[in-house]
Formats: structure tokens, C-alpha cells, sequence
């Protein structure tokens, strides 16, 4: 296929294909996970579950002091790697219309320098899954994908701003197979937290918040 | 002019200077190369893309120097020396007065001037012809 | 009635998982942190005990039963199966290896209620016949005697004529209409017999009517430990049976930590129904008592003390500023430890631990946090409101060669107390 | 493109002597040299070496076949109203045969064109614009009852090398736009013995074919080219690399209405739909219109007309990273599906799981041990 008919591909059929199968997928884990349902619970509450839940959503984004202490780099670099990546996909003029949102974005040089330190983030985040004995035994192959299926977009829409390796067409090509790649597996890797995330948060800040405990 | 004049274009030049800068640069090494080697040099400024205001500065570093030549050949050509010996501005036009050739060249006069051999030989017969009438008139 | 086996507890974790533990098995990106809030991992640098590790045969029942992908993957023979083999490795991880602090659910970043699971876990364990032979008979002596550690009624009634020899105060057993029905732990009656007179003086102070039911003295619930909520909930029925049968207003859970989980959070939901009686933690009680201005403590202590929050109370419990309030009127040299509060770490001796003769080494080298945490703070005395916290520490503090009292709060309060003489 | 018709005896005229009959002298030759060389990015002292080759090359023949096209190359090629020093070339050909520009016309322009192939055979170049249909063994366009692929096919077999004009010739062009009713195809999938240089674009810049023809009679041989068969001296860069507004898009800062602040500042058009990112060609810095401006100096995003399936590539005025098709309605489908497979799963997760809730014995005591 040549170049711009795997842009063309790339960016029509291929693109709407991964976005169903992104739709469909985390519709259907959303559907699994729902369908599972939860009993009520019949305690007395001692505060509010509610308030509790929406509260946990949004506090658990912020490290307790007692683990940060004890890994400050694992966290920070997770801070990195999340607030880069929103950065890099929300306030990228071009991802910006893409998404039809209407956002100021920031220059091409900011952005470009945030890949890099998101980039550089992704790696160390590998180092210390294949070096800290915790992440060594917890760590699976889906694990490694993740990060691999995350670090292709970052890497080919580097490249192909940078026209590194090969043309500029055939980079963008690639670097939106690689979005497309991303799409198709997220909803049958970890990457489901993306959306779960918000589930999980508010099933503890539920509980929680009718135990009136911090959550 | 037109309505057009009335879309307001500025004129960016920070970023740009980069640019004059390595053109510079690469005169610098031009010149050397024709000092050294006696090899003379080129650089086509038609294809980089430089922006007015790009122009203007590389026009001011290169400055003026004393020797302008003009020639009238399909179109008008100019050859102009920069306030560096050796570093000429070399512009061709075509016959509606486009620019189709913008470069600086690095030699002791551009070959351009020189008339060829042939032409000289076909000057002289041409110019005894020409004296001939006058005396046989 | 069946024979414990594999399918049984594969079946059993099946019926516990529900949308919450699916969206946190969804949402964990194995970070790890969780393995940096456990006790038993930081003391033990072993990696296997991880919190999320812990559950992993859990995930992997989820995945394989309750997902269109696992089954996908079950048939391309991708998933790892469920098998003896899980349950014997997993055993000493699910019961050894977790006191159910809950602090790993604390800082998972996703926001996964890891211990809770964990509590569920169990429930497939015991099915399968994977509990700890110590746990198993704590249970068996729960359902059968009324109490894990074998107490008896006459062991009760022994105590409270003790009670009434020593202080002259006399405790009716099964008084009807009472406003308060005070439960018990088997600690308490045989270790800490203090508890009982602390309490029998507070409340005549207060002027409040109290009792203790005869069929439901036990405060302690090893079916939540164990993990078998139809035991579990066996053992909270007598309670609220005893309860509602008294028509008391308020049951008063004693300083322990899981029976207030079981008594107060979990007993509702174990039987089916909302309680129609109140079910509060004695710091509580006492923190209203104070409050209300009912009873009120005179003179200070002067050593140097701390408090140690038992995590069903504080961290799971919610009861956090009570304590804090009841130690500033009756210390004056009350300093608190690192990470207090609801991020205190464990005793190491929680969910079923201590009762666990096997966890003794593990349960000794987690001891090490709170070791240090004591290092750090070089106190005389240290304060806490669990029996069983308090028989935990007391040990690994012996354990440790380290001399420091270990002193129940309810307890130390009562030293305090103001006693007016009688009006009546 | 004076002389259509010439007689054969005029084949071996020099281009010195044309030059010399046009009354163009030696610097006016050497001006064109280098205005070649230049645009050609040859090396330094190129401009020399083609003087030489050039002044004693014999007058090439040239024929020119159009197919599926409108005329727009032709118009390009040809736009000067007066002769420029980029026509000296034109002129020198001998254009034997280009039946839009050609005097003679039906057999006797066949004829001419016959006559040609048969005198020059092995050394002619071809040139072609349009794109060839082949469906239905090619009846969609005929010349004189022929048809167009059985032209080219005979045309090809006789050239040195081909020049593809155009980018319908190049790439097959708006013919081949979905779908692709004639079924038109490029020269390249018809011609493949021979050397065929795309100079894409729709139209393509004069004076591309111009240079190229001039470095053919140089060095016997056709300009470097890239993948897609293009002269890389023209193609090599994209039309964002050598933008004006380049600037503007590093910055961030865009026109999104034709008619907004932006489009007035003269910021960059990528939200507009601009191509230029994508597309290879040197209209940033030949220019159009007698070198007054390229589209995006007029305020107009590049259609990235000299790129294959540009015809295909979605709206003109949606940018690059927009994907096409109807994304929304896709979403909707797959939420559709997502809401339906979800349900089933449910049911299968609530049966699946009730079936373990209502199975389950109630624990006693004897079912904790083992070896009860």
C-alpha cells in the first residue's frame, strides 16, 4: 500500500474501525462490571456515601504522605506520565481538532517537550517494573503491552514531528495506527482504568464515606 | 492597490535569524574554500525559504561593496559585490522581471561577465566590418 | 453440608465477587504502592506479600468467569486456572499474611478496597478447606461455646462477682429495658478484667442503665475472621437477638476492633436487615458521655504516652478524633506517632493473625513497623482501645525485650473519672 | 512551441545554433544554465557543465499524448504569454506530436506522430497527461478510434523515457477518484520498462518539466527521483517545511475561519484543512502566476494536489488529524453493538453468578474441616 493510501486507510476506515471496537469494548467491560451489581448496604451509615464516593473520586489523586515517603519517584513519575499524556493528547492544536473540543492548545515546542518528558517517564517506568522486586513479581505480559501500546503514539508522533527515520506522510500514518493500536486493546488491557478508574474510586469513597472515614 | 494590500502581513523575524545565520556561516567556508583552494562556490537562496525579513538581514550583514554589474541579457541580470571581496550577489531575471535565479557566489568575478572567446573573435571581425564602412563612407 | 473442596471455593469466590471488585480488578495498573502500605511486605522485603498478589486467585476467577475476554482466553488455554495448587500457595498470603489493616486500600491510587477483598477471599478459602487449623477452631468454639478462647457464662458471672466483691458494683445480667447493653471480648474477661470495672464505674457515674446479655456476652467474631459469613452471621445473631429481645437502646461494642466491624458494619448486612437498635464503640459512648458533661475526669497522666489506633476503629471505623479528645483531658504528655490517625499501621497481630499459632514468625517480623514507630517516639506508656491490639503488642513489645506498658483507653479513663457520691 | 511541424532535416540542429538563430547570445544561454542548475539544486559548476552539454545537444523529439485530462498541464506548461528563458527549451523541442497544440489535425496528425515514433525510435521522450481508463478494454477515451492504453503502450515501447505531467498521468488523478468509473489507471501501472518521471500536481509547475527536460539533454538521463518517482530537487521537501507560515504552526497559533483574526494575521491554515504537512512539492518556493504567491500565501489551505489519492483524501477543509467517514455515526453503531453484547454478558455474569450465590451450601462448622 502505497503511503498516502495508508494515510487515507489510517485515517478513515481504520480509525472509525478502532473507535467502534474502543466504544464497543468498554461499553461491554462497563456492562460486565455493572452486571455484577451490589447489595445494598444495611449498616447504619454514618455520614454519607454519596458525598463520600464523589469525594474519593477526586482526593485518590493525591498520594497519602506515609507511601509517598517511601516511594516519591514511583509516584512522581506517575504524575509525569498521566499529566503528560493528557497534556500531549488535550492540548495538541492538531488532537484538539481532532477531538472538536475547543481548547486554546499550547505551542508545538511545549508539546514537543512534554513527549519527550513523557517519553522519558514511560521508560522509567519500565526500569522500575524490571527492577523493583514488587513490580517484578505483580507485573504480567499485559503489563508490558500497555506500556508499549502507550509509548507508539508518543514515539511515531515524536518521529514524525521531527521528520526522524522516514517521511513525514508515512510517520503520521504510522503514528495514527499506532493511536488506533491503542484504541483496540485499551478496553482488554489495564488501560480499561482509564474510565474504571472512576468506578473503583467511588465503590470505596461509597463505603467509606458511609463509615465517615477518610477515603 | 488592491483589497488585498488591506490583509495586514507581519513580518516575524525572531526564530528566522537562525537561518541568516548558518547562510553566513556557509559563506564563511565558501570563502575560505576559494582563498585555500582556489574552487569557487555557490549557495542558491531561491530555494531556502527565506522570509522578507530574512532577507533584508542577510543583506545588511553582507552590505555593499563597490562594484555593481548590470546586464541586459533575456531580462535583466545584476552582480553585485558585497562589502566582502569575493562574495557576490548574483540575480537573474527573466524577461517579466521575475527572479529566477537568487545566489550568492564566491569567486573573484562571476563568470557570467566574461565574454566567451568566440564571441570576442566574432566582436573583432564584426568591429573591422563596422570601421571598413565608416572609411569606405 | 459438604465436604470442603477446590469447585466449593472456586464457587464461593465467585458469589463474592460483585461490581466493586470488578472495577477494581479493571482498574489496577500494578503500580505496586499498595505492597509500600503493608506491613507485611515492608518488614518482610518479600514480594509475594503484596497486597494486590493477595487476591490474585480472585482476579483470576473474575477474569476467567465474569469477562467475555477470560473466557476468550480460557479457551485459547491462555489464563492460569484455579487449582490446589492456588489454594495451598495462597493460603498463608490470604490468612498469615494480612491483619485486613485495610491501609493498602487507602493508598491504591485507582482507589481499590484491596483488604476488602481480601475479607472476601476468604470466604472461598474456608470453603475449600484452606483456613488456618487455629482459625478453624476459634470458629468451631465461637459456634459451639459462644466464644473463640472457650469463655463461658460462668466465666462471666465469676468476673462480675469479682466485680461486686471489689467496688461493691453490681451488674444485673439480662435487664430488661435497660438503655445500654455492653458487649464483651473474650480478652477482656480473661485478660483485661479491668475493662469490665472501668465500664461498671462510668456508667453508674454517668447514671445510665446498663446490662450484659447472658446469651450474647461474646463480643468477638471469628466467622468474619475466618472468612465464613454464615458463621459469622450465626454468632452476630446472638447478639442482636439478645438485643432486641432486652429492647436496649444501644449496644456498645468493646475495645476490639474487628468485633466493631463485625457488630457494627457488617452485622446488618450478615442477617439481612437493619438493626433496630443503635450499635456504637465504647470510645464513642464515652466521648458523648464527656461531652454531654455526664462524666468528667480530674488530675493528669504525666508520663509520656501515645496512642496507638486500632485499624477497625480508626481507619476502617471512623473513629479517630474521639480518642484523641478522651487522652488530651487526662494527659498532659500525650504524643502521637508517626502516620497516626487513619493511616496508623497495623499491631500486626489483626484479621485473625494473632489467633494464628502458625503466623507467629511473620506476625513478629511485621511487629518491626510498630517496633520502630515506638523507637522513634521513646514513650512510657502506650494507649490503645483493642484487646487484641493490646495482647499483640504487649507480646511483641515482650518479644522485643522493650518495657512499655500497654494500657486500654476505657480503662485509663476510669482512673480518671470524677466520682461523686450517689444522689440516690 | 512555435514550430509544431518540423521537417526530419531539422532534427540535427544544435541547441547553440537555435539559440544563435533566436538571437539569444552566450550569456543569455549561460543565464539559462543556471537558472536550470539552480532549480535543479545541481552541485556548484553544474551551470558549466550542462552550458557544455547543451550547446552541442541535437534538437530532441518530443511527443506528447493526453488522455483522461482537462488541459490544466497543458495551460500550466504553456502560461507564459510572452517567450520567458524557461520557454528556450520549449522552443528547441521538436514537439512532434500534441494534438491540443498541434496545426494538423486527424490522420495527418496521426501520421506525424507515426512518423516520429518510426524516425526517433529508442531516443524520443514521451510525454503524457491524463490517466488511462481500462475498464472495459479501454473505451472510455480513444483518439482516432484507438485507445488510449493501446496508444501509450506503443508510444512507451519506443521512448528513452517518459515524463508523466500531472497527476492524473502521474497517479491517476480525479478520473480514478472513487469510483473510479473508467477505471483509470497511471502511467507507471501501464509502462514499466522504461525510465517514467512523475512531475505530479494538478496542475504541476511549468517549469519542472522544463528543468527536467534541460537535465535529460544534459546527462542522457532523467533527474534523481524519490519513491513515487518525482525529481527530488522539486519534491523533496514538504510544503510545510518550506512554509512561510511554518512559524505560525510551531507557535500554535491558527486561522480557524477564513474570514477570522487569524486569517487576517496570516497565521498557519492547518485547522483550515492545509495538506501542506503531507505534501511534496516546491510551490513554496517556485511560486505561481509569475512567481506572485503559492495557495497558502493567498490564504487558502493546500489541497495537497500533487500527492497520490489526493482525490480520496477526505475534505479539502478538514485537518490532517480529523479522521473521515462519519465517526459519529460509527459511535453510535459501536455503542449500539457495545450496549447490546454488554446486556447479553450481563445476563450471562448475573445468571452465572446467581447460579453461585444460590448454590452455595450453608457453611457449618463441619464444613471447615477437612476430614469431616
Amino acid at each position: 500500500m502505497e503511503v498516502n493510501e495508508l494515510l487515507i486507510w489510517a485515517r478513515g476506515p481504520a480509525f472509525n474501525m478502532a473507535l467502534a471496537i474502543f466504544v464497543f469494548g468498554m461499553l461491554l467491560r462497563l456492562f460486565e462490571i455493572i452486571s455484577l451489581g451490589r447489595k445494598s448496604d444495611l449498616s447504619a451509615a454514618r455520614d454519607s456515601g454519596l458525598s463520600g464516593g464523589l469525594r474519593t473520586i477526586f482526593s485518590r489523586s493525591l498520594p497519602r504522605k506515609t507511601v509517598f515517603a517511601r516511594e516519591p519517584l514511583r509516584i512522581l513519575n506517575g504524575y509525569i506520565l498521566h499529566i503528560g499524556l493528557f497534556v500531549v493528547i488535550f492540548f495538541y492544536r492538531p488532537h484538539i481538532e481532532l477531538l472538536g473540543l475547543d481548547l486554546a492548545g499550547l505551542s508545538s515546542s511545549v508539546i514537543d517537550a512534554v513527549t519527550v518528558i513523557t517519553i522519558l517517564s514511560l521508560f522509567a517506568a519500565l526500569l522500575m517494573r524490571l527492577y523493583s522486586p514488587v513490580l517484578q513479581h505483580i507485573s504480567t505480559v499485559g503489563d508490558y503491552l500497555a506500556w508499549l501500546i502507550t509509548l507508539l503514539p508518543l514515539i511515531t508522533g515524536y518521529m514524525a514531528y521531527h521528520h526522524l527515520m522516514l517521511d513525514y506522510t508515512q510517520m503520521l500514518a504510522y503514528h495514527i495506527l499506532s493511536v488506533e493500536l491503542l484504541l483496540v486493546l485499551a478496553p482488554f488491557t489495564k488501560l480499561t482504568h482509564m474510565f474504571s478508574f472512576v468506578l473503583a474510586r467511588w465503590y470505596q469513597g461509597y463505603l467509606a464515606g458511609r463509615r465517615g472515614v477518610e477515603s | 492597490m488592491s483589497s488585498l494590500d488591506r490583509i495586514a502581513v507581519n513580518l516575524i523575524d525572531e526564530g528566522h535569524s537562525e537561518m541568516v545565520r548558518s547562510i553566513l556561516s556557509e559563506v564563511v567556508s565558501l570563502l575560505e574554500r576559494w582563498v585555500k583552494k582556489g574552487e569557487p562556490g555557490q549557495l542558491d537562496l531561491k530555494s531556502l525559504p527565506l522570509s522578507a525579513a530574512d532577507s533584508q538581514l542577510l543583506e545588511k550583514a553582507l552590505g555593499r561593496g563597490e562594484v555593481t554589474v548590470s546586464m541586459d541579457v533575456m531580462g535583466n541580470s545584476q552582480m553585485i559585490e558585497t562589502a566582502f571581496s569575493g562574495v557576490w550577489y548574483v540575480i537573474h531575471r527573466d524577461d517579466q522581471d521575475q527572479v529566477i535565479v537568487k545566489q550568492i557566489e564566491v569567486v573573484d568575478i562571476p563568470a557570467i561577465i566574461f565574454p566567451q572567446p568566440s564571441e570576442v573573435l566574432s566582436a573583432l571581425g564584426r568591429l573591422k566590418l563596422e570601421v571598413d564602412k565608416i572609411h569606405n563612407n | 453440608m459438604s465436604k470442603p473442596s477446590i469447585k466449593k471455593g472456586i464457587d464461593f469466590i465467585k458469589a463474592q465477587i460483585d461490581a466493586p471488585v470488578a472495577s477494581f480488578f479493571s482498574s489496577c495498573v500494578h503500580c505496586g504502592l499498595c505492597a509500600e502500605a503493608c506491613l507485611f511486605y515492608t518488614e518482610s522485603g518479600d514480594p509475594k506479600y503484596t497486597p494486590i498478589n493477595k487476591v490474585e486467585p480472585m482476579r483470576r476467577i473474575w477474569e476467567q468467569e465474569y469477562t467475555m475476554l477470560g473466557k476468550l482466553k480460557s479457551a485459547l488455554g491462555l489464563t492460569k486456572p484455579v487449582d490446589e495448587e492456588t489454594f495451598k500457595k495462597w493460603e498463608t498470603m490470604v490468612y498469615d499474611g494480612c491483619s485486613l489493616c485495610g491501609r493498602c486500600s487507602v493508598v491504591c491510587p485507582v482507589g481499590n478496597d484491596i483488604s476488602g477483598m481480601v475479607r472476601k477471599i476468604r470466604e472461598g478459602f474456608a470453603a475449600a478447606g484452606y483456613a488456618p487449623p487455629d482459625l478453624i477452631g476459634a470458629t468451631q468454639r465461637a459456634v459451639e461455646i459462644g466464644s473463640p478462647m472457650g469463655v463461658k457464662l460462668p466465666a462471666v458471672k465469676a468476673q462480675l462477682r469479682h466485680l461486686e466483691e471489689d467496688t461493691g458494683l453490681k451488674v444485673t445480667l439480662d435487664e430488661k429495658g435497660a438503655e445500654y447493653m455492653v458487649l464483651l471480648s473474650s480478652m477482656e474477661i480473661m485478660n483485661f478484667p479491668e475493662y469490665l470495672e472501668a465500664i461498671a464505674r462510668i456508667m453508674k457515674q454517668a447514671g445510665k442503665t446498663w446490662t450484659i446479655a447472658s446469651t450474647a456476652f461474646e463480643a468477638t467474631n471469628s466467622g468474619i475472621q475466618i472468612g465464613v459469613s454464615d458463621l459469622a452471621k450465626v454468632i452476630v445473631s446472638r447478639i442482636v437477638d439478645a438485643a432486641e429481645e432486652l429492647g436496649v437502646k444501644t449496644v456498645i461494642s468493646p475495645e476490639c476492633g474487628h468485633a466493631y466491624t463485625a457488630v457494627r458494619w457488617e452485622g446488618p448486612n450478615l442477617i439481612g436487615r437493619p438493626y433496630k437498635f443503635e450499635v456504637k464503640h465504647i470510645l464513642e459512648v464515652l466521648d458523648e458521655f464527656t461531652k454531654a458533661g455526664l462524666i468528667r475526669t480530674e488530675g493528669m497522666e504525666e508520663s509520656r504516652l501515645t496512642y496507638h489506633d486500632p485499624c477497625q476503629i480508626a481507619r476502617k471505623g471512623g473513629i479517630v478524633e474521639e480518642p484523641r479528645r478522651l487522652l488530651n483531658q487526662i494527659a498532659s504528655n500525650f504524643v502521637e506517632m508517626s502516620d497516626a490517625g487513619a493511616m496508623n499501621w497495623c499491631c500486626s497481630g489483626g484479621g485473625g493473625v494473632s489467633a494464628n499459632e502458625r503466623a507467629e514468625e511473620i506476625k513478629l517480623t511485621a511487629f518491626n513497623r510498630k517496633k520502630s514507630q515506638l523507637d522513634a517516639l521513646k514513650v512510657d506508656t502506650l494507649v490503645t482501645a483493642c484487646a487484641n491490639c493490646r495482647l499483640t503488642l504487649e507480646e511483641g513489645l515482650e518479644h522485643n525485650g522493650m518495657d512499655i506498658p500497654v494500657v486500654g483507653l476505657t480503662e485509663m479513663v476510669a482512673e480518671h473519672l470524677v466520682e461523686e457520691e450517689s444522689v440516690s | 512551441m512555435s514550430q509544431l511541424k518540423r521537417n526530419n532535416s531539422q532534427i540535427s540542429e544544435t541547441f547553440v545554433d537555435h539559440l544563435e538563430q533566436h538571437g539569444v547570445s552566450r550569456r543569455g544561454f549561460l543565464k539559462f544554465c543556471s537558472s536550470m542548475a539552480a532549480a535543479l539544486a545541481l552541485p556548484t559548476g553544474s551551470a558549466d557543465v550542462m552550458a557544455e552539454a547543451l550547446s552541442a545537444a541535437k534538437r530532441p523529439t518530443v511527443i506528447w499524448l493526453s488522455f483522461q485530462e482537462c488541459t490544466g498541464c497543458t495551460e500550466s506548461i504553456t502560461r507564459s504569454h510572452t517567450p520567458t528563458i524557461e520557454n528556450l527549451i520549449f522552443d528547441f523541442i521538436s514537439l512532434d506530436y500534441h494534438h491540443t497544440l498541434q496545426v494538423a489535425a486527424g490522420h495527418q496528425a496521426e501520421e506525424a506522430r507515426d512518423m516520429a515514433m518510426k524516425d526517433a525510435y529508442g531516443k524520443y521522450l514521451l510525454i503524457v497527461d491524463g490517466s488511462i481508463p481500462t475498464k472495459d478494454g479501454g473505451v472510455y477515451s480513444t483518439i482516432a478510434g484507438r485507445t488510449n492504453l493501446s496508444m501509450l503502450e506503443e508510444a512507451a515501447a519506443g521512448a528513452a523515457a517518459v515524463i508523466s505531467v500531472g497527476t492524473c498521468a502521474a497517479y491517476g488523478g480525479l478520473p480514478m477518484a472513487k469510483p473510479n468509473p473508467t477505471g483509470a489507471v497511471a502511467v507507471t501501472d501501464i509502462v514499466k520498462d522504461k525510465p517514467v518521471m512523475n512531475i505530479p500536481g494538478c496542475p504541476p509547475i511549468g517549469l519542472v518539466m522544463t528543468s527536467a527536460i534541460a537535465h535529460f539533454l544534459t546527462f542522457a538521463r532523467l533527474p534523481d527521483m524519490d519513491e513515487l518517482g518525482r525529481p527530488k530537487a522539486f519534491y523533496g521537501d514538504s510544503i510545510h517545511d518550506r512554509c512561510y507560515r511554518r512559524t505560525f504552526y510551531d507557535q500554535g497559533l491558527f486561522a480557524k475561519a477564513f474570514d477570522d483574526e487569524g486569517a487576517r494575521k496570516g497565521w498557519c491554515l492547518y485547522e483550515l484543512g492545509c495538506k501542506g504537512p503531507t505534501t511534496h512539492n516546491a510551490c513554496a518556493t517556485m511560486k505561481w502566476n509569475e512567481g506572485t504567491s503559492f495557495p497558502i500565501e493567498s490564504g487558502h489551505p493546500c489541497l495537497g494536489c500533487s500527492e497520490p489519492n489526493f482525490w480520496d483524501a477526505g475534505s479539502f477543509y478538514e485537518a490532517l488529524s480529523v479522521p473521515q467517514g462519519r465517526v459519529g455515526e460509527t459511535v453510535l453503531k459501536a455503542a449500539a453493538v457495545g450496549v447490546g453484547v454488554g446486556v447479553a454478558a450481563a445476563a450471562l455474569n448475573r445468571s452465572n453468578k446467581s447460579a453461585a450465590v444460590e448454590g452455595r451450601e450453608t457453611m457449618t462448622v463441619e464444613d471447615l474441616k477437612k476430614e469431616s
